[in-house]
């Protein structure tokens, strides 16, 4: 090996840095104004914006409605009718978290839930076996989902719109519509309704449902916060080809996602057997769109990388709050749809100020 | 074809004939490549010429769809940079590959992450941010880049030139065998390009062999060892500094001469 | 005490559910009670009427009338409030099983099926032996209604309707196909259209309910056959009976959903005053709220009303 | 003024440049294949896969079913059936090729010939001039979506998406739910069934909305390749910063494109009431996703940029062919679902294939 | 404050106590700036220093917070980047600001489209393509550029140097007061480099102003006029090239060295 070179520079005007300060291009740091902490609070703490519009929400319709709505017969009713969404929702925010989107999160949760209802009945499997056929088939939806997004590399938005249509479709074709009704399920394969389950704990009343829909955000909460493959999560929706130079093997990562969303979807179809009573072929036509609305309002970036699947959960529990409050108070259901559009652009508006303010 | 110097010490990393074609345009036309242990190879050419195109074939970025690649002898296929990275090559590409809202210790530990001892890590597979972040600070300061701050700062809110010092420093701690850096001063000023000069220095001199891509001849020339001159697509000939001037350097690389058949 | 019930309907938009709202809400009005509406996004919405459902048990309603999208569906939810103290009332559409419900107030919806598929019939004379008849249906889960109706009218037409409880599994050459609709004139158009193409020589269309209809009767006169194609229908609201004394449908069953509402309301009345349920219509497992025939061209073998006399009893 | 100093180089290394090439980097050219010919023709002409996919379903389904299919009679149909379809989709095509999205398109077109309804009707205004209303509520509805996009600067999918709700809900609120007959209409203000009206050519029969939605395509298509609009729309969808250093003001395009779409949205309401006879405020359910379905089975680039607006009829044709052809071959409609859900995506990986190797 | 030449011409474009904030930095802070009728005016800076900022600012692509700018004398507020065009001042930006998907005629007629004569172009407002593509080839042959074969191929399938030669180009072509180009070789190779500096020096002896971003000293004091050096949001001094050395440019521009109070 030839020895290395002198180290003095090449150019005879660059030794005039030997003088100048070494600082890698440094910050000015002006002195943080209150309204500049607290955004900065906000920024650093993506759920916090949609808890607290969740807290001012219930607060405002604890104060108009009364015991009415302030009790916990009905406070655990909105956990109740928001646990389907919630748990669609997390498949949803963890696709969206990679930049990704997944309309035929609907579609996978009722052709699961009705493979987990036919394999029962048509077929006579043991009741858990068809539940894992239903996860199977999830986990399956996902898995070409993901690998026509990661391989194949076309849109998210594409692909999983060709595939709500798809899955919806076979749905149709192999239920040819039937529905199961509630009284065989109960009789037959009790398993099947688990979900629906409740407990009381005083005036509220818990379902199963319920309990699925935070236990599955409290997990996948610590998997995006507190391991590697959440890390990586966030790293590919950020910004793809960096995370791949960098060392994350994007493809795995997104088809992995993917499958996981449809796993999920599976537990949410098992979850609405539950809901519903009965194995119903047209459930869940709105939950894509439910689905997008929690993590949109919960504060989750649509462009990837940011936001929190706390966010997720509030953001669900915000429309469910609005929901029974303007119906408790017999306005007109409109005006709840009105007003979740509203919600809706005014969420993303507050995240795009925050974020801008923050620097 | 010229050969470059007849050296008798077995290099680190070598390709042979590398082949990496896109639709119609060979970006990568049957080139070869070697790197010598505790040097500095500087690799130049036209825009263009293939040298991109050439340090991720390498580095695993790209598969090359011809040719091999040697580590200390032996065949390696490197199917993402991740396999590159765990056999000790760390690579700073042109486009810097960090993640705008992931923190600097994050960034820095991407695809590497240090999980707690025990239980929490081997079964709930918690990560270290402690570990993590200690060792983060401990390397940028060792590098002497800790004006930053706040280590769990998103990397967005860096500048251009702590970015730089950042993806550096990320290479220069975990580059057990080898570093790449592709183009790490074209976009920065005359004394952010100059520390970056110093960090290349500094890692050399801990025994560790640096590939740099340059367009800046008088920085090639005051840094290499030796310079791979890259030709639409090939290696054209390796020369060494000492022997030639800019000049020739410039003006095989653009093709205005030949090398000699037998280069130093 | 205040007595609070709730009326959830399919959707907000058939006109047979805005009146079956505004008569709702004036007999409430009347007999004090407060009434809270709701509805599904649109014909076939289930979890809109499930989050109903709910909020008036939370809201501590006394009872609850439902025209139920999902007939099979929704008894679970709808036994939740039954075991919670509600009466629960189908109007218009039986649940399935019927007795999920406390009682139905409907149309003999079967009933009304027969009388129109007998009217076309015997319009037609010899020529229903090689009539091509297209069904336009209502969602594709089947509820009650539509098979009532549909299979309703294949018996009253002569066809014979298989399986009584399905939809499609008959196989008599006259039926050109089935479609769906969701109940409104877009989906009747784009159904007829679709029957249409499958065979141009269509010539007898029953239809789920006259916003179907009138969509079906445009798409007919956008291809020029509204003169030679007979529709027939089930409503029997006024924008449907002018329809009939127009031409443009055949023949309509009128129901009577003012009626459902009002004794609906005074059911659930009576019911948190007094404990007392409503008592079904003799011989039949619902209350009959009646239907009648109503056309311009009447046949010998049933009884009907013309459309003066329609237009005086009619609804919306 | 000081003189300018001499051109010399200042570094002398680069003296040596005298003699290499002149050319700044130039291109090498191989001999292109027959394969990456067609490729190249393909890639150049956007609407051409579409067209050649329609020609061939047409033969393919005219050779299986015969005169059924090729019947006048028929072929009519679809193009009624799909002239909806089409007009909506020439909004949504503009949007998306400034790499927009507009899900409100079908809630505007609902709204839009609500309002011509009951302004005719409940106010007694001159039919002409409640359309003229509708219009410009067509047109406001657009002006907000794109005030939120362009200066507020929020993403088009969550603004169409509030939009979309807000749009529904004030037309439910505003319609109080109410039908206007067809009777009622054709007796008052028959100009609202305009593009109803039907002529005859042999034995096809046209309505004047399919007149309309092929001279909105053709006009569209003259406005898109030849004005200077049409360029920046182009631009804008394709990289709006460069668009902006380059002297397109794109604020003021992007509000142009969403009014317009509004605009456009607004004259398929009108059409809506030629089709549906009746003024009802639930049609169009499906409107956007049956407009995006034409848009990328038409090959128009969900990133914005490219595609032709001839695409998006051809790929409204498409779905209307396979409707018919399924039909008429008797299998279950779900097949033409599933098959339409296929389609979306073979299309766009084509897309892909054909984008990629042209190069 | 230090002062530059005292000159007698009168600037054809100035601007006085520029002031531009994003949040809490301060990108601008009260920089100055002047530029003489046929000059080459390089202005120099650390990253971050505030170059582009301040060449935004006088392009019309980002508005001052405060100041003013005059143009041979009168007083402009440039809303837009179209509106500075239309005065007569060109940019490359340092992105380069082209449309992929768009051709080379389309790109260099993007916001100044010729329209037809007569009926088509007023009323129908038809484009006359063929009008801008023969002048788009005129020009691009003019500045010999002409190794594109074909002006209605996309910008996209261009080499990074062919589309610098095509964004210089339109600023060449229609600039007809002055030219602003931020960084034009920052990414491209020394030939690469070279043809654009050719350029540079074309465009002034055709006598239209020419503003150089770049932080290629060799490259600034080859073909600068005078030197406007850049800290910290502010104008420090401008500079002679022939009085001083690149050491002292580089001094000042990095605070290693004060310049003295009056300069040359
Ligand atoms: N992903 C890709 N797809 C198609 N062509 C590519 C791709 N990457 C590189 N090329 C082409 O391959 C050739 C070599 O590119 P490469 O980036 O390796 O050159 P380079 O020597 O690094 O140039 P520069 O000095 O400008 O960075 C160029 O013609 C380039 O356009
Ligand atoms: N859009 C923006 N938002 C926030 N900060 C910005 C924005 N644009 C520039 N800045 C900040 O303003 C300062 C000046 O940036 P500018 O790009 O003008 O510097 P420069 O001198 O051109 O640097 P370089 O040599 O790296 O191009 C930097 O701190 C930069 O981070
Ligand atoms: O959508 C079907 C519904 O439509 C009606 O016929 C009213 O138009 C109802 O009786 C029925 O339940
Ligand atoms: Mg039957
Ligand atoms: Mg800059």
């Amino acid at each position: 090996m030839s020895e290395p070179v002198a180290s003095t520079p090449h150019n005879d005007y660059e030794k005039v840095l030997k003088d100048s300060s070494k600082d890698v291009a440094s910050f000015d740091h002006d002195k943080p104004s209150a309204l500049h902490k607290f955004r900065h609070f906000l920024h650093s703490n993506p759920s916090a914006v949609s808890l607290i519009v969740l807290v001012v929400s219930l607060f405002v319709f604890g104060m108009t409605l009364g015991g009415k709505f302030f009790s916990a017969f009905s406070l655990t009713l909105i956990l109740q009718q928001v646990a389907i969404t919630g748990i669609v929702g997390a498949a949803q925010s963890l696709v969206i978290m990679t930049a990704g989107i997944d309309l035929s999160v609907g579609a996978i949760m009722v052709l699961s839930s009705v493979v987990m209802g036919q394999f029962s009945f048509r077929y006579g499997l043991p009741p858990e076996l068809a539940i894992l056929c239903g996860f199977i088939t999830g986990a399956l939806c996902g898995f070409i989902n993901g690998v026509l997004i990661a391989k194949v590399k076309l849109p998210p938005f594409i692909v999983t719109l060709g595939m709500w249509q798809i899955v919806l479709a076979s749905n149709f074709l192999y239920s040819s519509n039937e529905t199961i009704r509630a009284q065989e399920i109960e009789a037959n394969a009790p398993i099947l309704q688990f979900f629906g389950e409740t407990f009381r704990v005083g005036g509220a009343v818990f379902t199963y449902g319920v309990i699925a829909m935070i236990l599955l955000v409290a997990v996948l909460w610590y998997v995006l916060n507190h391991t590697a493959w959440g890390r990586h999560l966030y790293a590919v929706g950020d910004d793809p080809e960096a995370a791949d130079l960098s060392g994350v093997n994007v493809q795995r990562m997104l088809i992995s996602v993917y499958v996981l969303s449809g796993v999920i979807c599976a537990l949410a179809g098992w979850a609405l057997i539950g809901r519903i009573g009965s194995v119903s072929p047209t459930a869940g036509q709105f939950a894509n769109i439910e689905s997008i609305t929690a993590v949109v309002i919960g504060g989750i970036s649509l462009f990837g990388g940011r936001g929190s699947i706390l966010g997720m959960m509030f953001g669900a529990l915000i429309v469910g709050v609005f929901s029974l409050g303007l119906r408790l108070l017999g306005t007109d259901v409109q005006w709840t749809y009105l007003l979740i559009g509203v919600l809706i652009i005014v969420a993303v508006a507050a995240d795009q100020w925050i974020r801008k303010a923050s620097r | 074809m010229p050969q470059e110097n007849i050296d008798t010490r077995t290099p680190i990393l070598t390709g042979r004939n590398l082949v990496k074609r896109y639709g119609r345009v060979t970006a990568i036309d049957n080139a070869d490549f070697d790197l010598y242990p505790g040097e500095i190879l500087a690799v130049i050419g036209d825009n263009g010429a293939g040298k991109s195109s050439l340090i991720k074939a390498i580095s695993g970025a790209i598969r090359p769809d011809e040719g091999e690649i040697r580590m200390d002898g032996e065949l390696v296929h490197f199917n993402s940079p991740i396999e590159a990275r765990k056999a000790g090559i760390e690579t700073v590409y042109q486009n810097l590959a960090l993640s705008p809202a992931l923190s600097i210790a994050d960034n820095m530990f991407l695809g590497r992450e240090i999980r707690k001892p025990g239980f929490m890590g081997k079964v709930l597979r918690k990560l270290d941010h402690a570990a993590m972040e200690k060792m983060a600070r401990d390397k940028l300061s060792e590098l002497g880049l800790m004006t930053i701050q706040n280590i769990n700062q998103a990397v967005e809110t860096l500048s251009g030139g702590q970015r730089q010092g950042v993806a550096v420093a990320r290479a220069a701690a975990f580059g057990s065998k080898v570093i790449i850096l592709d183009e790490p001063t074209a976009a920065l000023g005359v004394k952010e390009s100059r520390r970056v000069l110093e960090l290349i220095l500094d890692v050399r001199s801990r025994g560790i062999p640096i590939v740099l891509i340059s367009h800046n001849m008088p920085h090639v020339f005051e840094i290499a060892d030796r310079i791979h001159i890259h030709r639409l697509g090939k290696r054209l000939t390796v020369i060494n500094p000492k022997d030639y001037t800019m000049s020739d350097a410039v003006a095989f690389m653009t093709g205005a001469k030949a090398p000699e058949p037998i280069a130093a | 005490a205040d007595v609070s019930a709730c009326l959830i309907t399919k959707t907000d938009t058939n006109p047979f559910f805005v009146k079956m709202k505004e008569g709702a809400t004036a007999k409430a009005k009347e007999l004090g009670v407060t009434l809270k509406s709701y509805a599904g996004k649109i014909d076939g919405d289930s979890e809109s009427q499930v989050a109903a459902i709910e909020t008036c048990i939370a809201d501590g309603a006394k009872g609850i009338l439902i025209t139920a999208s999902d007939t099979k569906g929704i008894v679970p939810n709808l036994k939740k409030a039954r075991d919670a103290g509600l009466l629960v009332i189908a109007l218009d559409t039986p649940l399935e099983p019927i007795d999920a419900a406390d009682m139905t107030f409907a149309t003999d919806n079967l009933l009304a099926g027969k009388l129109i598929g007998q009217w076309a019939k015997d319009t037609l004379g010899d020529a229903a032996k090689d009539a091509k008849v297209a069904f336009l249906d209502l969602t594709p889960s089947q509820p009650s209604v539509d098979i009532l109706r549909d299979q309703g009218f294949m018996i009253g037409f002569g066809i014979d309707p298989k399986d009584p409880n399905k939809i499609g599994d008959e196989d008599d050459p006259r039926i050109v196909g089935h479609d769906i609709t969701n109940g409104n004139e877009e989906g009747g158009r784009t159904a007829m259209e679709n029957l249409l193409q499958k065979d141009p020589t269509i010539n007898v269309v029953h239809t789920i309910n006259e916003p179907a209809a009138a969509g079906a009767y445009e798409a007919l006169k956008s291809v020029g056959r509204e003169k030679d194609v007979l529709i027939v229908s089930v409503d029997g609201g006024c924008p449907g009976v002018k329809n009939v004394a127009d031409g443009a449908i055949g023949a309509t069953s009128q129901q009577y959903p003012l009626q459902m509402a009002s004794l609906g309301i005074e059911a659930i009345k009576k019911f948190a005053d007094t404990g007392e349920k409503p008592k079904p219509t003799e011989g039949k497992n619902f209350f009959d709220t009646g239907v009648t025939l109503v056309t311009d061209k009447p046949v010998p073998s049933i009884k009907s009303i013309d459309t003066k006399e329609g237009l005086k009893k009619c609804w919306g």
